[in-house]
């Protein structure tokens, strides 16, 4: 039934069309914008489910594949299809996007259709970037989200949000321009092509692999963040509403692993080998640093958003390991790690997302993020606390929730590579159950700490509503990763083929 | 040789008017020096047959912008002694400016590229030559493009001038009468409930 | 049989799904029917399935419930092993569970989080079977970090006190850096064998006996030690195994039929119970089993001295629960696991009463748990009185009573023992053994004999606890008397665990034992050569000379060694060590990482750095920037001037 | 002796000179720098004429004519700008103008 439909397009342009319809809502009845705007995101993720269920789980060939000549000038496409590393973060993203707008729904008063359709839009740009095949049309998604994001950090952010929508927006420009550069480099060495597979196949000597590799390390590793890069982020986290953290946390994010595993690792592989230390460092930098950092954070979306970066430099260490697993006489592991680090872009989608509307949903009541200003939130919201600690123990990694299967899987494979890798990718286990039980302790446990804890409600209904669901994918993945893991097999082992062929 | 003549009587004209234009006291004056600089300039075009840029330079550029820079000047209340400050102070440095410039571009001018030998004296044209009509038949043609685009620079140049100098009236009384239209009963008449009054 | 597998942990969830999500529907009466039930199923289920293995000889069940995931070629399962060693634990588990269940009836009488409570204990329950019936590490694992949660929720339970969560954090904490360790095994254990199933494991162990790694550079590690340490790293987070064991005391502060169920019976000894199943893989290092023999005998040791100065009467039993877990612990690395489970068990009934019965003397003197204000209590309170009795003789290992049997064939094991450090370890636990009894009969005399030192109000209120949770305690001491009595010839001798435990042939530590024993009465009348039980004897006199009949020895005692006094009741340091260097140091590595490296050097330096270079060179730049519009004029002059002079003279 | 094309431009760039003299002297006087503009176009103009003539091509003329057209524009917005300067500041005194320097 679906074999003829444009399903991709369908799920790109539905919610960037829906916004703009948001937007001529209007805010005199914001009650409409906003039913406009959770039928749109409930048909994108409705449209996005096929790509789920009608996936060839066999092929490791992109699929749903739509191709248009589109700048015939400078041979740029409409190119855009799936395989098993983009399908799942196009799922998360459409899902995410529903739970945002359930989440904004009586919270955002100010301009509201315009916060709405800003998120649609952004979804929109969010698939495009995932389903992108031309590397100029990657690059104009890749682009274009930042703006509703720019946006929805300036108007309704925080105090000091010039500071952050600013500091957001150069970082992550200046990295994609040098990215810009290497596309438009391998276009003329490709004889005019921005086919992304036909850079696959490019051979390029070491010295362009190593330069290219390291636009392409600029650009993703500003996004993913990766230390010494990642200041952006606590500061746009903190800034930002609850929604634009969600999604920052959630898919922006992941846009940076994503970038590894579809340029960096394909396209450079002796250049990814050669400098596999660098991103290990880095990663595992991420992991350690950064965790000591989160452990002495005031803020609790600061906390948050140190935590993520720590989680994503398990995403990059899966990533890269890859090739010290290599190196070892049987390569096995190799494809563990590469399947746990998106596992882990997965489930950190989810939680992260719901650890940010956990402080949201705090915050809307109390309009404070610092961790002192709480103190006891379980006496008066016990519901709301329930879910509070199983995220935070999802976000420490327990068994059972999907935090855990990522990490497991990258810190299994990682051990191929070297023990003191795994051990020091292990130490999260310690440093991030210390600082997120530690902050659980310090906001939701304890007695009531002043009278604001005291005259708070517990959650309502809609609150209740996207939080379960948010749980329930956290859970299902970490009782029954399978079907997540099983469609990435094909693409997986297929990338990993690609990167042992050297290109030189 | 009657050309040679009117050529340095002109010249010497326009040269004398123009450095008038940039050092007289009185602003009135300078722009009526300046029509002046125009006027003997057109003529030196007219040598040149140039005879229709010289009719417009006269009809538009005196007939309308000098007048318009006179209104200006007389319209405007401008105190010339302040605007005069520094005249001589910055009398040597105009000159030398004026003169470095002067003999470089002089340089350029006298050397041989632009002799007599290189740009000859063209051929008389046909007594029937309309230098209007040339000029038309190409404007219209193949310039067609840059010639809508300089009216649309102009059209721009007249709305910009009017909505730059208009002025919003603030105190002038109007009547807007879709507002008398619309008006209801509630928004004029407001009924009081007053305690009765009796006895 | 599958489905009768698969029920006995999911009747378990059911009452904690039940009595958590619909706890304020089902009300508080609907809740513990919901839960014990779900246990109760459990616990009945369980004994058939133990009948089943041990008297009908069932044959071994090892099959995946479901594929959890599969990668790289790794099928990553969740399933039930089902043999004697499971089934034994499974009893342990839900019949102590059901106890408490009952007890907490009782104990939580007035607490609002009533329905709370049940859904975690009925939750943990759960969480061990599934920790107990696994036939893979992942599984394991899952088991291992649940319990740990649910252990953390009920340290917790009181969660407006303060101390209370800063126990379960500790808790958490200290055991997440043993799972660090038990992780980092199972990393190896993967690697090197590809599998992650029990038995294919084993199968495979030699790959890792012969494979040699360097974690240090220079130095070769044997892979099989390497992923026995590690693993036992876990076993030490889980079993409080010194230096890891300070979170146990600590958690006293949870409800007490929790100190009961988790952390004496239960879940601290899931580290022994995971040893004993990877006996197979111990089995093939001797400095692993030597490093095990000696962390178990420290632990034994000094941790029962410490128990000495404790006023708490919580805090003996927990100290008392280090001690007899590090016996286990000193078991296993002698190659003795069946005696190391059988103390498990055993100790899991007494340790079990003996809590409950502590918190039946705490309900009745209205919370209060320091045992230097209680004392006579035996005319008020005789059913507790005597259940404790039992316990503590059970504890102490007086001949004839469960602990006799399970602590006599670790000590006569362990003197048998080869591995290094086997010497030591026996040195400890002979001692252990008058420090056991000596410091058990302390809290006893203190607690139920001697002057009553309660005040006034209190002494008027007391009285024997309600049948609710005499119950459980009568229905604890019974196996606390008989139950060594019973099994000890099955479960040591019998080959009962032949299919669980693999033990070389050159270990042979059980084998002496075995030698040793002629049927239980004669085990029992062994205690009359002189031997461990004398010692128990002198610890019990020691105690009774020293509290009841002379108590200005013990004030002496204290003020004449007050060096060692001080170290044990600050327990050796740890926690001050703990506090100073983990905790300040990881806040103050933070702050520093966070204020230099974040803030001052990447944000501060490159980033705001770059943008105020930015924002310097153009302030200079700027001044070019009049705004005077004739100085534009004159430089555009300029500017064409030396255009016009390069182009016409250069 | 016959006018020449370098009469002409030592005409043009003498009056180019003069107004550029102009512009310099009368730095504050914002209605004489808009009439040097005036003069300078002026001279670029007669340039253009000059050598349409010489060449025999009309585009110089064309080009001439597109100017006088740029300039009458600029000549009005100019000096609308000043008006709307006066009415503001009272004064057309360049030195009054410096609102952009930060």
């Amino acid at each position: 039934m679906y074999a003829d439909w444009p399903l991709l397009s369908l799920v790109i342009w539905t919610p960037i069309i829906g916004g703009i319809l948001v937007l001529f809502a209007g805010d005199k009845e914001p009650s409409g914008a906003r039913k406009i705007a959770l039928v749109v995101s409930i048909v994108t993720f409705l449209l996005s489910i096929p790509l789920y269920s009608q996936f060839n789980t066999d092929t490791h060939l992109v699929q749903f594949v739509e191709r248009h000549s589109w700048i015939p000038a400078f041979n740029i496409e409409y190119f855009i299809g799936i395989d098993g590393i983009s399908m799942p973060l196009i799922l998360l993203t459409s899902f995410t996007t529903v739970i945002v707008v359930i989440s904004a729904w009586e919270v955002i008063q100010y301009r509201a259709s315009q916060y709405f359709a800003a998120f649609l839009i952004m979804e929109g740009f969010m698939i495009g970037t995932f389903s992108a095949l031309d590397s100029i049309l990657f690059y104009i998604f890749f682009e274009a989200m930042l703006i509703p994001m720019f946006l929805v950090i300036g108007i309704w952010g925080g105090a000091n949000r010039i500071y952050a929508t600013l500091k957001f927006f150069l970082y992550t420009f200046i990295g994609s321009v040098l990215m810009l550069v290497a596309l438009i480099y391998m276009y003329n060495k490709s004889d005019g092509s921005f086919a992304i597979f036909d850079f696959h196949h490019l051979p390029l000597s070491m010295t362009e692999q190593i330069l290219i590799f390291l636009a392409f390390l600029v650009a993703f590793a500003v996004k993913v963040p990766m230390w010494p890069v990642h200041t952006w982020l606590p500061d746009a986290h903190v800034e930002a509403p609850t929604g634009g953290s969600v999604i920052l946390a959630a898919i922006m994010l992941k846009i940076g692993g994503y970038g590894f595993l579809r340029f960096s690792l394909p396209i450079t592989p002796d250049a990814s080998a050669e400098l596999d230390w660098l991103i290990i460092t880095m990663s595992l930098t991420a992991v350690v640093y950064i965790g000591f950092v989160a452990l002495v954070q005031q803020d609790m979306k600061k906390l948050i958003a140190y935590s993520s970066i720590a989680h994503m430099g398990f995403v990059t260490l899966g990533f890269f390991i890859v090739f010290r697993i290599m190196d070892v006489d049987d390569a096995q592991g190799s494809a563990l790690a590469l399947e746990g680090g998106m596992v882990q872009m997965v489930s950190h989608g989810f939680i992260s997302g719901a650890m940010f509307l956990c402080v949201g949903v705090m915050y809307d009541r109390m309009h404070s993020r610092q961790i002192a200003d709480y103190g006891g939130v379980a006496n008066t919201m016990p519901v709301f606390a329930a879910f509070m600690v199983f995220f935070a123990m999802a976000n420490a990694g327990l068994p059972g929730t999907s935090g855990f299967v990522g990490e497991f899987m990258v810190i299994l494979a990682s051990f191929k590579a070297s023990f003191w890798i795994a051990f020091l990718a292990a130490l999260t286990l310690i440093l991030g159950a210390a600082y997120t039980l530690w902050m659980v302790k310090r906001v939701v446990y304890g007695g009531i700490g002043n009278d604001n804890v005291k005259a708070l409600t517990d959650i309502n209904k809609r609150e209740v509503l996207f939080l379960s669901l948010l749980a329930i994918a956290v859970l299902v993945l970490g009782l029954w990763p399978d079907p997540l893991v099983n469609v990435m097999h094909a693409t997986i082992d297929n990338l990993l083929n690609h990167i042992t062929l050297s290109k030189i | 040789m009657i050309e040679t003549i009117v050529f340095y009587i002109f010249a010497f004209s326009t040269v004398v008017t123009a450095t008038a234009v940039v050092t007289v006291r009185n602003p009135v004056h300078a722009a009526l020096f300046l029509v002046l600089t125009f006027f003997t300039s057109a003529i030196i075009w007219m040598t040149l047959e140039a005879e229709f840029l010289a009719i417009s330079l006269v009809l538009v550029y005196v007939g309308a912008v000098m007048v318009l820079f006179l209104f200006v000047v007389m319209m405007l209340d401008i105190n010339i002694a302040r605007l005069r400050d520094g005249f001589v102070k910055y009398l040597p440095l105009g000159v030398a400016v004026a003169l470095i410039m002067l003999g470089l571009m002089l340089n350029v001018v006298t050397s041989d590229i632009f002799s007599a030998e290189v740009f000859s004296e063209p051929a008389a044209r046909a007594t029937d030559y309309s230098n209007t009509k040339a000029l038309g038949s190409v404007l219209y043609t193949d310039y067609v493009f840059a010639f809508e685009i300089a009216a649309v620079i102009l059209l721009v140049a007249i709305i910009a001038a009017i909505s730059l100098t208009m002025r919003k009236r603030t105190h002038t009384k109007y009547q807007n009468p879709s507002e008398q239209i619309k008006v209801r009963k509630a928004d004029r008449l407001r009924i009081v409930k007053m305690p009765a009054n009796g006895e | 049989m599958e489905s009768i597998y698969l029920a006995i942990p999911l009747a378990s969830l059911l009452g904690a799904v039940l009595a958590g999500f619909f706890g304020k529907q089902i009300g508080r009466a609907g809740s513990h029917w919901v839960t014990i039930l779900g246990v109760g199923t459990s616990f009945v289920l369980s004994l058939l399935v133990l009948k089943d293995v041990a008297i009908d000889d069932a044959p071994i069940y090892n099959q995946a419930l479901y594929t959890w995931m599969v990668s790289d070629g790794i099928r990553f399962e969740v399933g039930f092993l089902i043999d004697s060693l499971t089934a034994l634990m499974m009893v342990v588990v839900t019949g102590v569970s059901l106890m408490v269940h009952i007890y907490t009836i009782g104990y939580m009488h007035d607490d609002p989080g009533y329905q709370r409570f049940f859904s975690y204990i009925s939750l943990f329950t759960f969480s061990m079977l599934m920790l107990v019936m696994s036939n893979n590490f992942l599984q394991l694992f899952f088991g291992w970090e649940a319990v740990g949660l649910v252990s953390y929720l009920l340290i917790g339970f009181w969660f407006t006190r303060d101390t209370a969560i800063y126990a379960n954090l500790k808790a958490f904490l200290v055991n997440r850096v043993g799972d660090f360790g038990f992780l980092l095994g199972i990393a190896v254990v993967l690697m090197y064998t590809g599998s992650l199933d029990y038995y294919e494991v084993f199968d495979r162990a030699d790959r890792m006996l012969f494979a040699t790694t360097q974690v240090i550079p220079g130095v070769d590690w044997t892979v099989i030690t390497l992923a026995c340490i590690l693993l036992f790293v876990g076993a030490m987070g889980k079993s409080a195994q010194v230096p890891l064991h300070v979170w146990l005391p600590d958690s006293m502060e949870g409800p007490t039929p929790i100190s009961a169920l988790i952390h004496a019976a239960t879940m601290v000894t899931a580290g022994i119970f995971m040893v004993a199943r990877m006996s197979p893989l111990f089995e093939l290092s001797e400095t692993a089993l030597s490093v095990v023999i000696v962390i178990g005998a420290t632990t034994a040791f000094f941790m029962g001295l410490i128990g000495i100065v404790q006023n708490d009467i919580k805090r003996v039993v927990a100290y008392s629960t280090l001690s007899q877990l590090g016996y286990m612990t000193v078991a296993l690395g002698a190659s003795a696991y069946s005696a190391a489970i059988f103390h498990l068990m055993t100790h899991a009934f007494f340790k079990a009463l003996l809590f409950l019965a502590a918190g039946s003397v705490i309900i009745a003197m209205h919370h209060e748990q320091d045992i230097r204000k209680m004392g006579g209590l035996k005319k008020y309170m005789p059913i507790t009185y005597w259940v404790s009795l039992i316990g503590s003789l059970a504890l102490i290992g007086f001949p004839g009573f469960a602990g006799y049997f399970s602590k006599d064939a670790i000590i006569i094991a362990t003197k048998n023992a080869t591995v290094p450090g086997a010497g030591y370890a026996y040195a400890m636990v002979l001692m252990g053994v008058f420090v056991t009894a000596f410091y058990s009969f302390r809290m006893f005399f203190l607690v139920f004999h001697g002057e009553e030192r309660m005040d006034k109000h209190t002494k008027e209120h007391l009285h024997e606890t309600a049948p609710v949770v005499t119950f459980p305690l009568i229905m604890l001491a019974i196996p606390s008397v008989i139950i060594g009595w019973l099994t000890i010839e099955t479960v040591l001798f019998g080959g009962y665990f032949d299919s669980a435990i693999f033990i070389l042939n050159e270990h042979g530590a059980m084998a002496a034992v075995a030698d040793a024993f002629h049927g239980p009465l004669n085990f029992v009348l062994h205690a009359l050569y002189p031997g461990p039980a004398y010692l128990a004897f002198a610890g019990v006199g020691a105690a009774w000379y020293i509290y009841l009949k002379k108590p200005s020895i013990a004030e002496q005692a204290k003020a004449k060694f007050g060096f060692i006094y001080n170290l044990l009741d600050n327990k050796y340091y740890f926690d001050r060590f703990n506090e100073i260097v983990f905790a300040s140091a990881s806040r103050g590595i933070g702050n520093v990482l966070w204020r230099l490296g974040d803030a001052l050097m990447i944000d501060g330096l490159v980033v705001n750095g770059s943008a105020r270079l930015v924002g310097w060179v153009s302030g200079i730049v700027r001044h070019v920037q009049t705004g005077y519009l004739n100085h534009y004029a004159f430089a555009m002059i300029t500017g064409l001037i030396l255009l016009l002079g390069w182009a016409v003279l250069g | 002796m016959t006018v020449e094309l370098s009469h002409y431009l030592i005409l043009a760039a003498v009056l180019f000179s003069i107004s550029m003299a102009g512009i310099v002297i009368n730095r504050k006087n914002i209605i004489v720098l808009l009439m040097s503009i005036e003069l300078m176009l002026l001279a670029v103009n007669l340039n253009f004429i000059a050598f349409s003539h010489y060449l025999n091509d009309l585009a110089g003329q064309v080009f001439v004519f597109f100017i006088l057209t740029v300039a009458a524009a600029e000549a009005a917005i100019g000096l609308a700008i000043l008006v709307v300067l006066f009415r503001n500041k009272r004064s057309i005194n360049v030195e009054d103008i410096s609102e952009m320097k930060g």
